[in-house]
């Protein structure tokens, strides 16, 4: 199978549509699907809805959709680092559902796997658990979380070939596996496209059947924090 | 009365050798700078990583290799990577040892509030929630007080909860307390300061 | 009148280019002889393979490569191995395309029973349950009516249901059928069979 | 750290008992934890309630406890290979649970991962749905599906180093990975022990926070149905 497209913008071609829902890997601005964010926003699709852990910064990441009003809600455990984000929030723009994070990345790993709900212990007793069913186990309580499904899913990799299959590399891997299996459709990004059968099928991430489109891009692959040593 | 390190220091020697330990952003960081040489503890980033080495030098720095707190560091020989998901497994499912984190407030039964200030401050609870909810052990680390003077150590929380009863250990810079059923029971008293302030400074029932 | 081998290949016809299916053990695994090989075409394989390839040379038999029937098979340059919860997370998701699997009985409104002889046969569900309620589409492979001649396709089925309403499309050695709202439909008659033996073998309510 | 013990019985001291509740993985005869189960034999602990996709064969696998009679119930999805398992469930002496495979696989993913239980489509309208509790999302009917933790998980893996981190080999993963976070406690046996750092940190299946105990020992690795071709 061949599902290499030559650019973001052709491989979102047919799959965007005002008001979709869409998830996306990356944490923080690692391992953050950089070319396809910036193919959303040149086609102006408007009325997103977004499960990504954080919302980028002001000029990269999805901070850059927020920027052009793209976006209608953010489904994220972390905003902290985006101002404009926090303007529009505050000012009523924009909506956002906090998800802690490991809630947040098991929703998307269950919509993936047929599983429309499970119970958690994380969050009980506070606001995430409002209006939550909450059923008891062994005498513990946990309240139901359910599966994200999104129209599309946006991930970046390592490397993938054209089958499909694809390979993160340290941390930025996060929440690209779980955000590739929940969309309806996924497109990865990678930085290198290898022939099929170069990856070892005993380390092979994401298997190429959650896959149905693949680009090679250049990725800035900007640091957030710089912290060094001495 | 402790400092920021002094109060790292303190919560670094709770750690045991062998233990997986998950360090929250803030002075939890600078735990790690505490740990005994000679035991063998490993770190856990939520964002997918076990067993964090250090800070890198400049040269070594690679963008997709941070932690929680999105500051670059180093992999070690015993480091392993995975998703997201399988990370909040591994921390939902109790598998780590011990959580340091900091807080805004904490209650006398142990509820902790460290993510929201209603109309002021939405960032996220990130991966708070899961960890204190998961974790075998829960430490935090704060100032006892906060900027005016009022105590953090409440009967009850006021800012929105990041878990209910889930505190199990607390370091300030007053000294170490335990959360027991009575309340916050007074553990070490830190040098310089006496019984009398920490008792001024505490809301919360203190079990002495 | 369809043998085993004409039933595996009407049900190849079924398969499009660029599907992943899921054979089950018996007929349906004859249905790889007969996948045009013009066809790109990925077969999973429930213990934690995607991309499985032929039954090997005795060279190449490797004990750690075996498929859901436990047969030594090799694997392809497209192949990826993952845990038995990511590959039911695969078939539940509803990412694979078509199953094909052998029945005991089928009822007119698409229940399938193809597990157990209560009292009698106890060998277990294996993954069917998961593949029937995940799977995009269901074909069965069966023979119409059983050793004594009663028909298989049935108004209800008599024995232990491996899922209720999931067969999509239903290859007997007297044809091809497809379940609908109405019924059984009749898609194609297999050479040398005809309609009234069809009706004759037919328990459940026949579209014609 | 240094996980490594010398044998198989040495890994499983202090760790048995009767009644106790195991986790094994393995599918069918493939990448099954061969010592640990023969030490499990030798070490003669009873009423054992064991997890396991498949019951083996009556003389490998899980099977040499059943003609032991240290079974006193299985978990499991398909146990057809077992005349002796057959014997003892019709006669009434062994106590059987099915799980359909996935809801296996999943109830002990759940088991490692804090979630009491799940929702699945799998086994709706079945005998398996019987007394479990129905849900409906998005007006299709689930059941809730309850996490398994065993007191010890027993797993098999290819490498490992003394840390506990495991790499697993094609098809033997199955459920070993899934087995190895639920168990209280888990032991791995491998084939070769590798030295700390010498596995790719990306490419480990199982991080070694999972693993209490390790062993290399030898396999037999049998194979339950060769098929050839020509």
């Amino acid at each position: 199978m061949n599902k290499v497209f030559p650019s973001a913008q052709e491989a979102l071609d047919g799959l965007v549509f005002d008001g979709m829902k869409i998830a996306a890997g990356g944490f923080g601005l690692c391992g953050i699907p950089e070319e396809l964010i910036a193919a959303i926003k040149l086609l102006k699709v408007k009325n997103l809805v977004i499960a990504s852990n954080n919302a980028g910064v002001d000029d990269f990441g999805i901070g850059i959709l927020l920027e052009t009003r793209q976006v209608k809600k953010m489904i994220s455990s972390y905003v902290g680092e985006n101002a404009e984000f926090m303007r529009q929030y505050l000012s009523g723009e924009l909506e956002l559902e906090f998800n802690p994070q490991g809630t947040l990345a098991e929703r998307m790993r269950a919509g993936g796997a047929g599983i429309p709900g499970f119970y958690t212990k994380t969050g009980v007793g506070t606001i995430i658990a409002e209006g939550k069913e909450h059923k008891e186990f062994n005498g513990i309580s946990y309240i139901l979380e359910e599966a994200f499904v999104a129209d599309l899913a946006i991930v970046k990799a390592w490397k993938g070939d054209p089958e499909g299959n694809l390979v993160y590399r340290k941390t930025a891997r996060n929440f690209n596996p779980n955000a590739a299996t929940c969309g309806k459709t996924c497109i990865a990004e990678v930085e290198e496209i290898v022939p099929v059968g170069s990856l070892d099928p005993d380390h092979i991430h994401t298997p190429g059947i959650f896959v149905n489109r693949i680009i090679q891009g250049e990725h800035e692959k900007r640091v957030e924090n710089m912290t060094l040593t001495e | 009365m402790w400092d920021r390190n002094e109060m790292a220091a303190r919560a670094a020697k709770e750690i045991r050798d062998g233990m997986y330990v998950n360090l929250g952003i803030g002075i939890p960081t600078l735990v790690s700078n505490f740990i005994p040489k000679n035991l063998d503890v490993t770190l856990q980033s939520e964002n997918g990583m076990l067993g964090m080495g250090p800070f890198p030098k400049e040269r070594y720095v690679d963008p997709d290799l941070i932690n929680a707190g999105k500051q670059t560091i180093t992999e070690l020989d015993k480091t392993s990577y995975f998703s997201s998901a399988d990370s909040f497994a591994m921390i939902r499912g109790g598998h780590i040892d011990m959580a340091i984190l900091g807080a805004m407030e904490v209650s006398e039964n142990g509820d902790l509030a460290n993510w929201m200030i209603p109309g002021k401050l939405v960032k996220g609870m990130g991966g708070a929630m899961d960890l204190v909810s998961g974790v075998k052990r829960v430490i935090v680390i704060m100032d006892h007080t906060n900027k005016k003077g009022d105590s953090k150590l409440l009967k009850k929380c006021t800012l929105p909860l990041t878990g209910r009863g889930v505190v199990d250990s607390l370091i300030t810079n007053y000294g170490m307390f335990e959360i027991i059923s009575e309340g916050i029971k007074i553990i070490e008293i830190a040098d310089g300061a006496s019984l009398e302030q920490i008792k001024a400074a505490t809301e919360g029932n203190l079990v002495i």
